[in-house]
């Protein structure tokens, strides 16, 4: 029992987690504190107000960050928030196409220029986000199409951090510490994360500057319960459910076997 | 002076400390500490001048490379390195681990070079290949066997997932008897921990990287945690220039464990000097 | 000339340099120091781009030997490795949009990447199975904990008993704090001491004690 | 969304879900060649894109400021030139400018940010008291403390941990077990959706389940 071959682990899984895309479970997801805090900021949003989507995650992450992306996205079109849009990460373009073609109220209920903007994609890690907290304009002259600023109505009232109302920055790294730095510490700005699951860990170190987080799939699938649009997040959790489940059982078997080896002994 | 003009004075110093001593406001302290860090690395320094150098706790997983190396040449079979993703470049903020690391390399190649064992090396940081490619050489020569270097045992790719699944080949071609990783490792940590389980090989891990740690304990055999690396080359070579180093962090360590006990308490009774101090 | 360039000390006064220009302008609110760190980095990345073809003469040294000495079970891919390098990049370097570079590149580099990137799905599973032993009480305590977040971030967890999300938030929230603070406070402590070393020039250990 | 009929979609669709399994045969069989077929065509892949998104970054950050005028760009070029004199033995020590160069920066990012971020806010954000606290914010506040002290006690070196430091060194090893275990419970959480990630798509590409 304690030496399995590890390739009857892995077919386990693999079939296990293909099990619940064809035959879905659909157990309830339990809303989470951090969740709700990130949804009640965007309920609180409306018209008048902008908000920040700030993409530092690729492509390959999507499976955890794509469901809370779109999730978020269709809350704030919802509440009719103005959006900007910019990213850190070369494969970005993908992902923004993703997220139009997902939520379509962006290129039909939205005017782009005037509702939201998508400014491209910017290096320069840390440096860059503190240069926007303090001057937009300086950094972008122009979108990811070359529109020039001054032709977009909205990235014009946009001058620096203190003229956004909500960050939300979609992280697969460090850039919720970049925010929390300078648009929060620095300017006041709400800062908020879409993050994969392992960011909990380290983001609960900064509670007061932080309004809340989804981690990974799971809270993707909590926002879509939320603003009751089910959709790959809630999928996803069938899997989670199952593949966790097994971990636990895996775990509790090596154990049993563990002990019973060393009482032979 | 009246109480007035001394509050005057400090609340002028306070809104204009960044005009005059050009700091940046937030970012004070933060340079003292630094300041004092390059000071206690001073001070380390001639003490270990005057024979006084601090002496290390035993750091099992580097006193673990003898052995493993030996394993290796009893088997027959080569000793894999790699250093990790480490962002790919030199001159990111995992610079330093992969130079540490590059460290460690030049000690196990030593090794590997007096008992005829072959190395293999895996990396995906191409400005690190001029560094990796002159301490193997300096390892061979050193060990007076510098035609036994063969420049083919570094092997490069492009990217941190081609270098996972040139390492997973690697491993059940060559069935390397050692596997080591060492440096700014991200997710091909549990990748290539368990699948180096998988062939049986001998691991010694290490990386400042916490959120590779709990991997690197579960599937190595030897683990260095945290700063561990960093003492790592100082620990095989003994160089009492570099254990100071050692010791200089330390003393930050239980410096800063005073301010956390002081701090606490002062806050606790109200009194929030060390807070102000620790954003100033 | 090139006795005095040839020297370890002024190579590594370079790095000095760079290292506290870096380090001013992080502390420092001095505008000019701003721009040149800003360019340096910008060097520093160009540097960087051209080591890539150092990595390709290394990878190369490698796969032309296996073909000319016609490796068992390895030449041919050594090979292939080497045609599909040359004609892609032909192609890419020439048009990007091209169908063959687009389309190599989304479904066979992109896909791949996400792959290999989620095969660690399959060996967290065997890592579990391994670590996840009650050894000691270090152990135990590492399974409670690693458990409890399973059983937190699932919703099976509280399907099974409601207490498991409640004691899996506090050790997220609140029991974790403590010990991952810890760990990223040494990390940066051993970081700064190996950087004040490189930056004075003392740490020597990469530069493998040759000449 | 209906199954994919445009040939390129099509082709490519299968193309990436056969090399998946290809790879993923590594893992729940063994090394073949069908794995190593994968493993190099995604490295040739993989070297020739490096190569054009090296070409792209030199165009725009190095070739286009110098056509505006700005020479300075020569510097980093040349810089980057002077590392292939590593292959030549006279020479070789010349590729050590450049690097230098390169470690400086690393190095400096690396203490100015650590300094800051990991050392002095980590002190800070432990002293920093719980606000409108419950009597169970006083646990907890005094617990993270507490826990902090101790582990990093486990961390001093020059010490053996033994008479006064025996305790909270062994305190501290119990704390860092539950911060790793807390890591590796989200880091499982992150690893299985991405490979659930896979597995649908799979299942999608097979017919198994419908497009979406």
């Amino acid at each position: 029992m304690a030496e399995v071959d590890r390739r009857v682990l892995y077919w386990v899984m693999f079939i296990a987690l293909a099990i619940p895309f064809i035959n879905p479970l659909g157990l309830p997801v339990p809303i989470t504190e951090m969740t709700k805090a990130v949804y009640d900021k965007v309920e609180s949003l409306g018209p008048k107000n902008i908000a920040l989507f700030s993409i530092a995650g690729g492509v390959s992450a999507w499976p955890e960050i794509a469901p809370s992306m779109v999730a978020v996205m269709r809350h704030l079109v919802k509440r009719e928030v103005k959006i900007v849009v910019w990213g850190f990460f070369t494969d970005q373009d993908i992902t923004v196409d993703m997220i139009t073609s997902n939520v379509p109220e962006l290129s039909t209920k939205y005017k782009y220029g005037e509702d939201w903007v998508y400014m491209g994609y910017l290096a320069g890690g840390e440096t860059a986000v503190a240069a926007l907290a303090s001057d937009v304009h300086s950094v972008f002259k122009a979108d990811k199409y070359g529109t020039p600023t001054e032709k977009l109505p909205l990235i014009q009232r946009v001058k620096s951090a203190k003229d956004v109302d909500l960050v939300l920055t979609v992280d697969t790294g460090s850039y919720i510490t970049y925010y929390i730095r300078h648009w929060n510490v620095g300017k006041g700005t709400p800062v908020a994360e879409i993050g994969i699951a392992m960011q909990a860990d380290q983001v609960v170190f900064y509670p007061a500057n932080l309004v809340g987080l989804l981690i990974g799939v799971r809270g993707g699938a909590e926002y879509e319960k939320m603003i009751g649009r089910l959709g790959g997040g809630t999928i996803t959790m069938d899997a989670i459910n199952i593949s966790h489940l097994l971990f636990i059982i895996v775990i509790a078997l090596a154990n049993i076997g563990y002990v019973m080896t060393r009482r032979k002994k | 002076m009246t109480k007035a003009t001394y509050s005057v004075a400090a609340d002028f110093l306070a809104e204009n400390l960044e005009e005059i001593l050009l700091i940046t406001t937030g970012r004070g302290f933060s340079f003292v500490v630094l300041v004092l860090s390059f000071i206690f690395f001073y001070i380390a320094i001639q003490l270990a001048k005057k024979g006084k150098a601090p002496k290390i706790r035993r750091m099992v997983a580097m006193d673990a490379i003898d052995e493993a190396v030996g394993r290796a040449t009893e088997e027959g079979k080569p000793v894999h390195y790699s250093p990790g993703y480490a962002y790919m470049t030199l001159s990111s903020e995992q610079g330093p681990q992969t130079l540490a690391s590059i460290g460690i390399l030049s000690y196990v190649a030593g090794l590997c070079a007096r008992f005829d064992v072959p190395i293999i090396y895996n990396t995906c940081i191409a400005d690190s290949l001029p560094l990796v490619e002159e301490t193997l050489r300096t390892a061979y020569r050193n060990e007076g066997k510098p035609e036994a270097f063969d420049p083919k045992c570094i092997r490069y790719q492009p990217g941190q997932s081609e270098y996972v699944s040139a390492v997973l080949g690697t491993f059940q071609r060559e069935r390397p008897a050692v596997n080591m990783m060492i440096g700014g490792l991200y997710y091909e940590a549990v990748v290539i921990g368990e699948a180096a389980n998988v062939i049986g090989a001998t691991q010694i891990g290490g990386s400042a990287n916490i959120h590779q740690m709990p991997f690197i304990i579960a599937t190595c055999d030897y683990a260095m945690i945290g700063e561990e690396i960093f003492a790592g080359s100082a620990y095989v070579t003994k160089d009492p220039l570099v254990t100071s180093g050692i010791a200089s962090g330390d003393w930050m360590k239980m410096l800063l464990i005073a301010i956390t006990v002081l701090g606490a308490m002062l806050e606790l009774s109200g009194v929030n000097v060390i807070s102000q101090l620790l954003k100033w | 000339m090139s006795s005095i360039l040839r020297r370890r000390e002024i190579i590594l006064f370079l790095t000095g340099i760079v290292g506290g220009l870096m380090i001013f302008e992080y502390f420092f609110a001095v505008k000019e120091a701003a721009a040149v760190s800003s360019t340096i980095q910008k060097w520093a990345i160009i540097i960087s781009t051209f080591a890539l073809g150092l990595g390709i003469i290394t990878a190369f040294r490698v796969h032309l030997s296996h073909v000319k000495k016609r490796t068992k079970g390895q030449w041919f891919f050594s090979a292939w490795l080497m045609g599909f390098f040359v004609l892609l990049t032909v192609i890419g370097l020439w048009n990007t949009k091209f169908v063959v570079y687009d389309w190599t590149f989304k479904n066979v580099y992109v896909a791949l990447s996400t792959t290999l990137y989620a095969i660690t799905g399959f060996y967290i599973f065997s890592a579990a199975y391994r670590a996840f032993r009650v050894r000691n009480i270090e152990a135990a305590i590492l399974i409670v904990s690693g458990a409890l977040i399973l059983l937190r971030n699932a919703p099976i967890g509280e399907a099974i008993w409601k207490g498991f999300p409640i004691l899996g938030e506090w050790v997220l929230m609140k029991g974790q704090v403590g010990g991952m603070r810890t760990l990223t406070f040494v990390a940066a402590v051993g970081l700064v001491a190996f950087g004040i070393r490189t930056l004075l020039g003392m740490e020597r250990g990469y530069y493998g004690g040759g000449e | 969304m209906p199954y994919p009929t445009d040939p390129l979609i099509l082709s490519g669709v299968w193309a990436s879900v056969i090399l998946t399994l290809m790879v993923y045969s590594y893992v729940l069989y063994k090394e073949t060649p069908v794995f190593r077929f994968a493993e190099h065509t995604y490295i040739s892949a993989s070297l020739a894109i490096s190569v054009v998104v090296a070409y792209q970054t030199l165009s725009s950050n190095a070739f286009l400021p110098i056509s505006q005028g700005d020479m300075t760009y020569l510097i980093p070029i040349v810089l980057g030139l002077l590392l292939y004199t590593l292959p030549f033995r006279e020479v070789r020590w010349v590729s050590r400018y450049p690097l230098a160069f390169i470690v400086g920066v690393g190095t400096g990012i690396a203490i100015r940010g650590s300094v800051h971020a990991q050392m002095v806010n980590q002190v800070l954000a432990a002293i920093t008291l719980p606000k409108a606290p419950q009597p169970i914010d006083w646990f907890n506040f005094l617990f993270s403390l507490v826990a902090f002290l101790t582990s990093t006690s486990y961390f001093i070196f020059t010490r053996e941990h033994t008479g006064v430091l025996k305790i909270p060194t062994q305190l501290g090893r119990y704390m860092i077990m539950l911060a790793l275990g807390s890591y590796f419970g989200n880091t499982i959480l992150f690893r299985m959706s991405m490979l659930s990630g896979r597995v649908e798509e799979i299942l999608k590409v097979f017919g198994i389940i419908p497009w979406r």
